[in-house]
C-alpha cells in the first residue's frame, strides 16, 4: 500500500538560521522508523513541522494522501497523528487515569464546542478506553497516583499512552527514552513497542541511544545539519561511514540529548 | 439546597428574604468567577456582564414597557452573553493578569458611558420598575418572596446546568489547561475556544445575576460597572472557593452576611472587618469555603459503611 | 500655538504624576509578579504623612525647601515601614500561591489599611497646600505654570533617570535584571532572591509613598484617595507593559498627553481618554508597548 | 448524590450565618427603658470614604447635637418640649457608603430588622432615589437631608418621603441671579463641574438660568473632569486660556480645595471670579487659602448666610461649643430636617398614643417653620419637598479676626429661585423661570 506519511523538499528557516533543509522521506504504514541525528541536526524541528507545531518554509507534508503542511497542529492530531514529548507533556494536577482518560474524552468526542460541552469527560467508552490503555502501558499501579508525583520513567509512558489513546495511526516519539537511566531504557522501549505493534501503529522515534536504535527500529534516518544523510535498514545506516564519522560519536555520550531542547 | 431554601423562606423576616436574594443573585455572577478560575483566569471587569444585565431590565421595562420578570432575566443573560461572545474573541487570547486587566478596562469604559449619559440619570442611575410575574402583580412581602423564589428558581437550575458542564469535556479541561496548553492543543483542542466559551458562560451567568439584582435592589446605577463591583465578585470568589458550584452561593450568603453584620456593628470599620475576613480566607482556608465542602464530603464517605 | 503648548506642558506634569505612581508598581510587579494593590495605601499613607509633616513644620517656622524635604523624608520612612512590615509579615506567606490570589492578598490589605487611615487620621481631611504656593508661579505667554508642577516634573525625570542608571549600573541593579529575566537560573546562581524580594518590595512601598507626599500639596488629602490612583496606576503600567520601568514612562506620557489633548480640544470624552487608550493599547500589543511574550518551547 | 447533601448541610450554614446577624442585630437594640417608649431614628450618612469629612460626619454631628438638646428639652422653642411627641430620640447611625445594593439592604435593615419609626438621612443623590421606591414600599417614613436631585418629587408623588432641605436648582439659579447682578456686563463665563449627576446637574441649571438672565453671555470652557481627578493642570489651563469673567462650580469638599490650591498657584482667580455653589461648606478649611472675591454659596441661607436669629444663634452655639468648629450646611440641613420631623411627630402624637408613620406623614405635609437656617415651607412635591430661601455673598479673609467670612450678602425668597408648585424645574428655568417672585 502506499505511503501514510510522506514529506517533500522539507524546509525550515528561522531568519538566516536553517534549521532543516531538503528533507524527503515517505514512510509506508506500520514501520518503526528510529531518527537519529545530533542536536540541532533538526531532528525535533522534523517532527515539530510533521505536527504542525512549526510552520514549514518551504515543502510539503502528506498523511494519508491528504495534504496537512502548516494545519494547526490540534487539526493534525484530529487526523490521526499523534506525539509524544522529549520532556513529558502531562497534566501534574491530575491523576494518570485522570490524564489518560481526559485524552480519551477528548479523541471520542462528537465535533465542535457544543460536543464538548454535552458530552461528559467520563463516558463510559472513554473510560473502557483509558483502563484499556493504562494497561496497555503497564502503569495500572500508579492509576491514582497525581502525575505531578510520577517517576520519570511512568511520566514518559503516561505521555506516550495519552498519544496512544486516541487511536491515531501515526505516532512520533521525540526522544522517548531522554532523562531515563540506562538500565530502565530497554524495558521501557519493550513495553512501548510491543503496545505500539499490537495497535498497529506506524511510528516514527527520535533517539540518541544507538543500541535502542538498532533494536526496535525497522529503518533508520540519520540527521545532519537540518537534512537527511543516510536512510535505510539499521545496520546500513548506522554503518555507513558518514554515519560513523558525523553522527554516532553520540554513541559515546548517550544521553547528551536528555533534557536539552534540539 | 434550594428546595430548603425555598421552603424556609416564609419563616424568615423580610429583610433576611431581600438581603438573601440579593445574596443569591450576585452568586451566579460568582459562579461565573468561579468557571473561569478553574481554568486559572481572573475578571477584573465581570461588573461588565452584570451591569449590562441589570440595565437591560431597567430599560426594558422603562422603554417597553416590559416588567415580565421571567422574559426580562432571559433576555439580561442573552444581552450579556451577546456581549461576552464578541468581546470573548480578544479576551480569550490573554492569560493571567492581562486578562484580568483587559477585562477591567473594558468594563470601565461601559462605567464611562453610563456616567456620561444624563438621560439615564447618569451617576445617579434609574428607579426599575416592579416586575411582574406571568400577569401575577404582587406587592411587598408577596413581591420580596416572589423575587426571592425566582431567585432561587434560576440559581437552581444555573447550579446544575454548570455542574453538568464541570463533568463536560469542555469543563474537565480546566485543570489541564491550567497545566498545560500545549499538550491540550497536541491532544486536538483549541485552548482559545474552551476559553471563549468560559468566557460566555460567565457573562451569561453575570447577566443573570445584574437582571435579578436589578429587580430586588429596584434602582440600577454606573457603580454596578465600577472595578470595585468586580473587585467585590472576585472577593467571594475566592471566599468560596472553585472546589463546588455549592461554595458560590454560600460564599455569596456569607459575604452579604459579614458586610452587613460588619456595617451594623462597627459603621467605622467594616472595610478592615472584610479585608481581614478575606486575609484569614486565604491564609486558612486555601480552597475556600469550599474545601469545606469537601472535607465534609471526605467524612461523610468515611462513616458510611 | 498657545493650545499645543498648553497641551504638552499639562500633558508632562499629568505623565510626572502618573509616572511619580507607576513607577512603584511596575517594579514590584516585574521582579515579584506582583500585581499590588496596597500600592494605593502606600499612596495615601504617604499623603497623610506628607500633611502632617507640612502641619508641624508650618508651625515650626522652618524654610519651605527644608519643609518639602522633611515631607518627603517623613513620607519615605513610612512607606519603608508599611514595606517591611507588609512583606516580612504577610506577603512572605503566600509566596508561590497563585498570582491572582496573591492580588486579592493585597486586595485585602488595601481595604483593611483604608480603615487604620480612619483610625489614626480621622475622617476629616487635610491640607499640604503650603510648599506648592509658597513655591509661586512664572508666566508663559498667557499662561502660568506652577514651579512646584516643574519640580514635580523634574523629580519624575529624575526618579526615571536614577531607575534606569541603578538597574544598568549597580550591582542591585543587575540583580534584579537577572531576577527579573529568570528567578530560578538567579537563585541557582546563588542570588539570595528572598533578600532581592524584600528591597524591591520596600522601594516600591517607598515610591508609593512618595508620589502621595508630591502629590498632597496640589489636592486635599481626604479618604479614599487611594482608590483612585490603583486603577490609574494599573492602566499606565498595563500600557507600557507590567514590569517595565520605560514601559512606565512611555505609558505615563501617552495617557498625560492624550488626557490633557482631550481636556483642551474635546473634553467630552476625558473620561474614557485612560481606558480607551490601554483597551487600544492592550488590544494591539496584549503584553503592553515594552514587553513581548515568549512563546513556550516544547 | 452525596453533592446534594453537602449542598443542604451548606444551606443551614449559610442560614446560620444570616441568623447570627439577625440575633447580633437583636442583642444591639437594648430592651425599651420605662414608658415612654423611645423614639427609634435611624441615620444614614457616609461615615467613610471621599463624602464622610465635607458631608457625612457634619450631619452626623448635627443629628448628634440636636437630639440631645431635644431629649433634654432645651431647645428653643416651639421645639422645647422633650424628644419627639415627649419619648426620648434613640438614633442608630449607619453608613451610607457601599453600593446602592448595599444601601438599599442596610435601609431594608434599619426599617424591617431594627423597626425604627423613621430614617433621616442620605447625601448622594443616587442614595435617595434608590431608597425611595423601598421607603414607599414599605410604608417608612423617610426624611432626606442633603441629596439634591430633583428628581424624587417629580418622577412620581410620593407618600412616605420628605425633603426638608431645599433641592439643587435653586443653588444654581440663585448663584446666576448672583453673578448677574454683581457682574452687569457679564460676556463669557466657564464652568468646570465634576463628571457625575451632581455636576452635570448644576451645570444645566446654571446655564438654563444664565441664558434667560444674561442672554448676551455665553458659555466658554465646558468642563467636566473625573470625580475625585485630584489633578486638575489640565483644565486650569484651559480656563487661563479663556476670556470668560466667571466660572461656576459645584465641586464640593477634596476636589474643591484640590481645585483651590491648584488654581491659585497658577492665579486662575485672579483671571476670572470663581462661584462656589457648596463653598461654604469648605471656608473653615480653606480659610485665608480662599481667594477673596470668590462668590460663595451655601445650598440655602446656612452659616454664615444665615439670618441672625434665636434660633440659628442657639445652633450655632451648641454645635461650635462641642465641635469647636462652626456648623457647615450639612450641619444645618440635618437639624432643619430633625426639626421638621418634631413638628410633624409632635402634631401627630396629640393624638396620644404613639402616631403612626401615616399619621406623621399626614402631619409633615405643607407644615411651616422656622428653623436655624430660616423660613420653611414644605411647598413642593405636593408638601412633600421644602423650599427656603437661599443667599449668596463674596468671601472675604477677615485678617484682623482671622476668620473667614461672608459680605454683600444677598438674600432670595423662596419663590425667587424655586419653580412654583407643580412645576418640573429643569421645565420653569427652560421657559424663562415665570411665576418667580423676587419681590
Amino acid at each position: 500500500m502506499s505511503a501514510i506519511l510522506a514529506v517533500r523538499d522539507l524546509e525550515k528557516t528561522f531568519g538566516s538560521l536553517v534549521a532543516a533543509h531538503d528533507i524527503t522521506v515517505s514512510v509506508p504504514a506500520e514501520q518503526t522508523v528510529g531518527v537519529i541525528g545530533a542536536n540541532g541536526a533538526g531532528k525535533t524541528t522534523f517532527i515539530n513541522m510533521i505536527t504542525g507545531h512549526l510552520r514549514p518554509t518551504k515543502g510539503g507534508i502528506w498523511f494519508e494522501d491528504q495534504e496537512i503542511t502548516g494545519k494547526p497542529s490540534r487539526e493534525i492530531t484530529r487526523l490521526g497523528i499523534s506525539r509524544s514529548f522529549q520532556v513529558a507533556q502531562i497534566f501534574p494536577s491530575l491523576t494518570v487515569f485522570d490524564n489518560v482518560c481526559v485524552a480519551a474524552a477528548i479523541a471520542r468526542r462528537s465535533g465542535g464546542m457544543w460536543g464538548s460541552i454535552t458530552t461528559p469527560v467520563r463516558s463510559p467508552d472513554a473510560t473502557a478506553e483509558a483502563e484499556a490503555t493504562i494497561e496497555l502501558f503497564q502503569i495500572g499501579r500508579y492509576r491514582d497516583t497525581p502525575a505531578n508525583t510520577l517517576p520519570q520513567g511512568v511520566r514518559k509512558l503516561l505521555d506516550i499512552g495519552m498519544a496512544v489513546v486516541g487511536w491515531p495511526r501515526l505516532l512520533l516519539l521525540d526522544e522517548p527514552t531522554s532523562g531515563i537511566s540506562i538500565e530502565e531504557k530497554f524495558d521501557l522501549m519493550n513495553v512501548v513497542m510491543s503496545a505500539l505493534k499490537t495497535r498497529k501503529i506506524t511510528v516514527l522515534f527520535v533517539e540518541h541511544d544507538m543500541e535502542i536504535v538498532a533494536r526496535f527500529a525497522d529503518r533508520v534516518l540519520a540527521f545532519y545539519d537540518g537534512t537527511v544523510i543516510a536512510d535505510g535498514t539499521p545496520t546500513d545506516t548506522l554503518d555507513s561511514p558518514r554515519v560513523q564519522e558525523l553522527i554516532s560519536g553520540v554513541r559515546l555520550k548517550p544521553a547528551a540529548g536528555s533534557g536539552g531542547h534540539a | 439546597m434550594f428546595l430548603f431554601a425555598a421552603a424556609a423562606a416564609p419563616l424568615l423576616p423580610e429583610w433576611i428574604v431581600s438581603l438573601t436574594t440579593i445574596a443569591f443573585a450576585n452568586a451566579l455572577v460568582v459562579l461565573g468567577l468561579v468557571v473561569l478560575w478553574r481554568v486559572g483566569l481572573v475578571s477584573f471587569g465581570q461588573a461588565l456582564y452584570y451591569c449590562i444585565g441589570a440595565y437591560v431590565v431597567a430599560l426594558l421595562a422603562r422603554w417597553t414597557g416590559l416588567t415580565d420578570a421571567f422574559a426580562l432575566i432571559v433576555i439580561g443573560g442573552v444581552a450579556a452573553g451577546l456581549v461576552a461572545v464578541l468581546i470573548g474573541f480578544l479576551l480569550a487570547r490573554y492569560r493571567e493578569i492581562f486578562f484580568a486587566m483587559l477585562s477591567l478596562a473594558l468594563s470601565m469604559i461601559l462605567y464611562g458611558v453610563l456616567v456620561k449619559t444624563e438621560s439615564l440619570g447618569s451617576s445617579d442611575g434609574f428607579s426599575v420598575t416592579t416586575p411582574t410575574f406571568l400577569g401575577y402583580a404582587p406587592h411587598r412581602e408577596a413581591l420580596g418572596l416572589s423575587l426571592y423564589w425566582l431567585t432561587l428558581g434560576v440559581d437552581a437550575i444555573a447550579a446544575v446546568l454548570v455542574g453538568a458542564y464541570f463533568r463536560s469535556v469542555a469543563g474537565a479541561l480546566a485543570a489541564p489547561i491550567r497545566d498545560n496548553e500545549i499538550r491540550v492543543e497536541f491532544l486536538g483542542v483549541s485552548v482559545n475556544s474552551i476559553i471563549h466559551a468560559k468566557v460566555v458562560i460567565a457573562g451569561i451567568l453575570g447577566g443573570l445575576g445584574g437582571a435579578l439584582a436589578a429587580m430586588a435592589i429596584g434602582h440600577v446605577d454606573p457603580n454596578m460597572a465600577y472595578w470595585t463591583t468586580s473587585g467585590s465578585f472576585v472577593f467571594v470568589t475566592i471566599l468560596a472557593g472553585a472546589g463546588s458550584v455549592a461554595a458560590a452561593f454560600v460564599g455569596s450568603l456569607v459575604f452579604e452576611a459579614v458586610r452587613s453584620f460588619a456595617v451594623d456593628v462597627m459603621p467605622g470599620l467594616w472595610q478592615m472587618t472584610l479585608g481581614s475576613v478575606l486575609l484569614l480566607t486565604i491564609l486558612f482556608l486555601p480552597d475556600g469555603l469550599g474545601s469545606l465542602v469537601s472535607r465534609l464530603k471526605r467524612r461523610g464517605e468515611v462513616q458510611r459503611p | 500655538m498657545l493650545i499645543t503648548f498648553a497641551i504638552l506642558t499639562d500633558g508632562l506634569v499629568y505623565a510626572a504624576y502618573l509616572f511619580i505612581v507607576a513607577i512603584g508598581l511596575t517594579l514590584i510587579f516585574g521582579v515579584m509578579k506582583i500585581l499590588n494593590v496596597t500600592h494605593g495605601s502606600f499612596y495615601a499613607f504617604g499623603a497623610y504623612g506628607a500633611a502632617t509633616a507640612v502641619g508641624i513644620y508650618s508651625n515650626a517656622d522652618w524654610p519651605a525647601a527644608a519643609g518639602f524635604l522633611f515631607m518627603l523624608v517623613l513620607a519615605m520612612a513610612i512607606g519603608l515601614v508599611m514595606g517591611l512590615i507588609l512583606e516580612r509579615g504577610l506577603l512572605r506567606l503566600v509566596y508561590g500561591k497563585d498570582e491572582v490570589v496573591i492580588v486579592l492578598v493585597t486586595y485585602a490589605t488595601f481595604l483593611i489599611l483604608e480603615d487604620v487611615i480612619v483610625l489614626i487620621w480621622g475622617p476629616q481631611s487635610y491640607a499640604a497646600y503650603q510648599p506648592m504656593v509658597s513655591a509661586g508661579n512664572i508666566e508663559i505667554g498667557e499662561l502660568v505654570l506652577s514651579n512646584y508642577d516643574i519640580v514635580l516634573v523634574a523629580i519624575a525625570a529624575g526618579l526615571a533617570g536614577l531607575a534606569y542608571w541603578s538597574l544598568k549600573f549597580t550591582r542591585y541593579g543587575r540583580l534584579l535584571t537577572t531576577v527579573i529575566f529568570d528567578r530560578e537560573t538567579a537563585a541557582a546562581f546563588g542570588i539570595n532572591v528572598t533578600l532581592v524580594y524584600s528591597a524591591t518590595f520596600v522601594i516600591g512601598a517607598m515610591l508609593g509613598a512618595l508620589g502621595g507626599a508630591m502629590m498632597a500639596p496640589k489636592i486635599a488629602v481626604t479618604l479614599g484617595i487611594g482608590v483612585e490612583v490603583i486603577v490609574l496606576a494599573f492602566a499606565v503600567v498595563a500600557i507600557g507593559g507590567m514590569g517595565s520601568i520605560e514601559g512606565a514612562l512611555v505609558g505615563a506620557l501617552i495617557v498625560g498627553i492624550c488626557r490633557a489633548a482631550a481636556v483642551h480640544l474635546v473634553p467630552q470624552i476625558e473620561l474614557f481618554v485612560i481606558y480607551g487608550v490601554m483597551a487600544l493599547v492592550l488590544v494591539a500589543r496584549p503584553y503592553g508597548l515594552f514587553v513581548r511574550a515568549q512563546p513556550r518551547k516544547i | 448524590m452525596s453533592h446534594r447533601e453537602t449542598v443542604t448541610r451548606w444551606a443551614l450554614a449559610g442560614l446560620a450565618a444570616a441568623t447570627a446577624t439577625i440575633g447580633s442585630a437583636l442583642a444591639q437594640t437594648p430592651a425599651a427603658p420605662a414608658a415612654p417608649p423611645p423614639v427609634k431614628l435611624g441615620i444614614v450618612s457616609f461615615l467613610t470614604g471621599p463624602a464622610a469629612s465635607p458631608f457625612g460626619i457634619p450631619g452626623r454631628n448635627g443629628a448628634e447635637i440636636v437630639i440631645e438638646a431635644l431629649n433634654a428639652g432645651k431647645a428653643p422653642a416651639p421645639f422645647n418640649t422633650v424628644g419627639f411627641g415627649g419619648s426620648k430620640i434613640e438614633a442608630k447611625y449607619v453608613d451610607e457608603a457601599g453600593t446602592v445594593a448595599n444601601v438599599v439592604t442596610e435601609y431594608r435593615n434599619l426599617v424591617q430588622r431594627d423597626q425604627v419609626d423613621a430614617v433621616i438621612g442620605y447625601v448622594s443623590s443616587g442614595s435617595c432615589l434608590a431608597v425611595t421606591p423601598v421607603a414607599e414600599e414599605l410604608k417608612a417614613l423617610t426624611v432626606f437631608y442633603d441629596c439634591g436631585t430633583t428628581r424624587i418629587f417629580e418622577e412620581k408623588p410620593r407618600n412616605y418621603v420628605f425633603r426638608v432641605s431645599p433641592h439643587a436648582t435653586m443653588d444654581n439659579v440663585a448663584a446666576a441671579r448672583y453673578l448677574v447682578a454683581k457682574k452687569k456686563n457679564i460676556t463669557s463665563f466657564s464652568g468646570i463641574n465634576q463628571n457625575y449627576a451632581w455636576g452635570q446637574d448644576s451645570w444645566r441649571d446654571f446655564l438654563g438660568a444664565m441664558k434667560v438672565l444674561a442672554p448676551k453671555a455665553e458659555a466658554d470652557k465646558v468642563l467636566f473632569p473625573k470625580l475625585f481627578a485630584g489633578e486638575y493642570g489640565a483644565e486650569v489651563s484651559t480656563l487661563l486660556t479663556s476670556k470668560s469673567q466667571a466660572l461656576h462650580t459645584s465641586f464640593f469638599d477634596g476636589d474643591l480645595e484640590g481645585l483651590v490650591y491648584q488654581e491659585q498657584a497658577r492665579g486662575l482667580d485672579k483671571r476670572m471670579t470663581i462661584i462656589m455653589t457648596t463653598g461654604e461648606a469648605a471656608i473653615w478649611r480653606l480659610r485665608d487659602k480662599l481667594p477673596d472675591g470668590t462668590i460663595i454659596g451655601g445650598r440655602g441661607a446656612n452659616g454664615p448666610l444665615a439670618r441672625d436669629t434665636e434660633i440659628n444663634k442657639w445652633f450655632q452655639k451648641i454645635y461650635t461649643d462641642r465641635y469647636n468648629i462652626p456648623p457647615t450646611y450639612p450641619s444645618y440641613q440635618m437639624a432643619q430636617s430633625l426639626l421638621g420631623l418634631k413638628i410633624a411627630y409632635d402634631k401627630a402624637a396629640k393624638a396620644g398614643a404613639k402616631p403612626t408613620a401615616d399619621q406623621i406623614a399626614a402631619a409633615f405635609k405643607g407644615i411651616e417653620f422656622e428653623g436655624p437656617a430660616g423660613h420653611v415651607k414644605m411647598m413642593l412635591g405636593d408638601g412633600h419637598q421644602g423650599i427656603t430661601e437661599t443667599a449668596y455673598g463674596t468671601y472675604r479673609f477677615n485678617k484682623q479676626k482671622k476668620e473667614p467670612e461672608i459680605v454683600d450678602i444677598i438674600r432670595y425668597p423662596a419663590e425667587c429661585v424655586n419653580p412654583p408648585a407643580g412645576v418640573e424645574a429643569e421645565a420653569w428655568i427652560k421657559d424663562g423661570m415665570k411665576g418667580a417672585k423676587c419681590n
